[in-house]
């Protein structure tokens, strides 16, 4: 599992990439990541789960956490990428109400 | 040479009954969150292996697998190294098993609140067994909440 | 947008102890020769999802399973459909272990001459116990004789 | 399973390739499809395995059998088309020594 971040100058939207697993052995890497942007003072944030295989649990709850984190900074957080499965996760769960779901990363970084 | 003549002999139709094709994989999982994810792996490509259609084996198998084996080295075994994780897998004709069980003292699942009520969406857990009840057809425990069953019925 | 800033992040190297790294594959085989290929290839698959190297999960391991198969149908349950073959992988990290077990009578296994003499060498059969232990690097019975473990080591 | 037959009509040689294994459960149909072809007088056979997985003791057994049965109506049987690994179970058997083993199917036809 690794990500990838890349940053949209001219929008100041930030592009975390989630190449393989978000899940409970990583999610913290993912957060960190995050949460270092946040600090230097990034406030959009695209997470873009094209190249995802599965979240779990608390992959969802990082998620969660996070877009609160982000929100009480007055930043913005969208999810972008997902395929149907994943998709389904969110339903399930009744999470695709709390986030913004975009289709592609350029359109969510678009977006902003 | 002419054209080659194809004869094709099958195998007699003699098919066992169905109940007979069972096969059953167990993996003895270390209590480390770090392995997860290729336990998960290695369970699924068994799945694959015994002909679990690949949709479930490459997406259910593995969420569900991955929330029941974090609860189980989390809050079973509760990160005790000298602990263990067994995972069973039944494959049948009809439905496959997956069993989870851990060294820990066990819980009542029956009171796990729905994380997707208006006073809890915005948790940042608990959604785990949710997420396994809605992914899998069955879900059963054994008495002292050490051990789950997570059944998917083939379609 | 600029280029792409690659950042990896891994497991930590916390590897569990390689005895732990132990995987159970079983399958139970009816008493019939038609289905002695598809569950070779089923095993040889189960084999493949756990690391055994392919060239030897593809061969080594289809050959001395076929062996062990055919033996357990046609003269440990001589080919009564009531009897059932047991088939048990063990994966570890050192070695693979393949256990075949029947319902009858046994055998003393002692007794098997060298199918390569030249006084044997003409004859139809003979061949399978000593390909067998060609093939793998141990060869194990149990005392009854209707339990073959064949077991090939890590180069 | 499946086994292809083919004359080469110039020399009145039968090719008969094993696609897949030649092992308990089919070697019997290896062995008719033979003797049928003797029946009708047919007497040089090449057996082609380049589209074999594996070969069991049995099929190991049947070949032996058909090699003597060629041989006592004065016929003649040549292998042809062995991987490394198939090759390994004749010489393991000390089979190498019994049969002409030769390299393709088209080598073994023409070498009659
Ligand atoms: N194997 C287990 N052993 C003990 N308690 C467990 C086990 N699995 C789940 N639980 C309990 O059930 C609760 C809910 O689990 P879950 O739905 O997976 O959500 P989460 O793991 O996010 O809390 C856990 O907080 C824990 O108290
Ligand atoms: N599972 C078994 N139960 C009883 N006898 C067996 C079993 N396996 C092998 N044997 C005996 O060992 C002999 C040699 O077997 P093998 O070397 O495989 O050659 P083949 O099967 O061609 O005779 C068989 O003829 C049989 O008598």
């Amino acid at each position: 599992m690794s990500f990838t971040v890349r940053k949209d100058d001219a929008k100041g939207v930030v592009v975390i990439g989630v190449d393989g697993q978000l899940i409970v052995g990583n999610r913290h890497d993912l957060k960190k990541k995050v949460m270092d942007a946040m600090e230097e003072g990034e406030r959009k944030f695209v997470i873009d789960f094209a190249e995802t295989g599965y979240i779990d649990s608390s992959g969802l709850g990082v998620l969660v956490s996070l877009s609160k984190k982000i929100r009480e900074t007055g930043g913005d957080l969208r999810l972008a990428g997902l395929n149907d499965d994943l998709r389904t996760l969110f339903e399930l769960t009744k999470l695709d109400t709390l986030f913004t779901i975009m289709g592609s990363a350029e359109e969510a970084a678009a977006s902003f | 040479m002419t054209a080659p003549l194809r004869l094709y002999v099958r195998r007699s139709e003699s098919a066992p009954p169905d109940s007979e094709r069972r096969i059953n994989i167990s993996v003895r999982v270390p209590t480390d969150l770090d392995v997860v994810e290729e336990a998960v792996d290695l369970v699924a490509r068994h799945c694959l292996a015994s002909g679990v259609p690949p949709k479930a084996a490459r997406f259910v198998v593995r969420v569900v697998l991955c929330e029941a084996l974090a609860n189980a080295i989390v809050y079973g075994n509760q990160l005790d190294p000298a602990k263990r994780v067994d995972v069973r897998v039944e494959v049948g004709e009809e439905a496959v098993e997956l069993h989870v069980s851990d060294e820990g003292a066990g819980f009542d699942p029956s009171g796990i609140p729905d994380p997707t009520e208006p006073d809890r969406i915005e948790l940042n857990q608990g959604r785990g067994l949710f997420l396994i009840r809605q992914l899998v057809d069955e879900v059963h425990f054994n008495d002292r909440g050490n051990a789950i069953c997570m059944i998917m019925r083939r379609a």
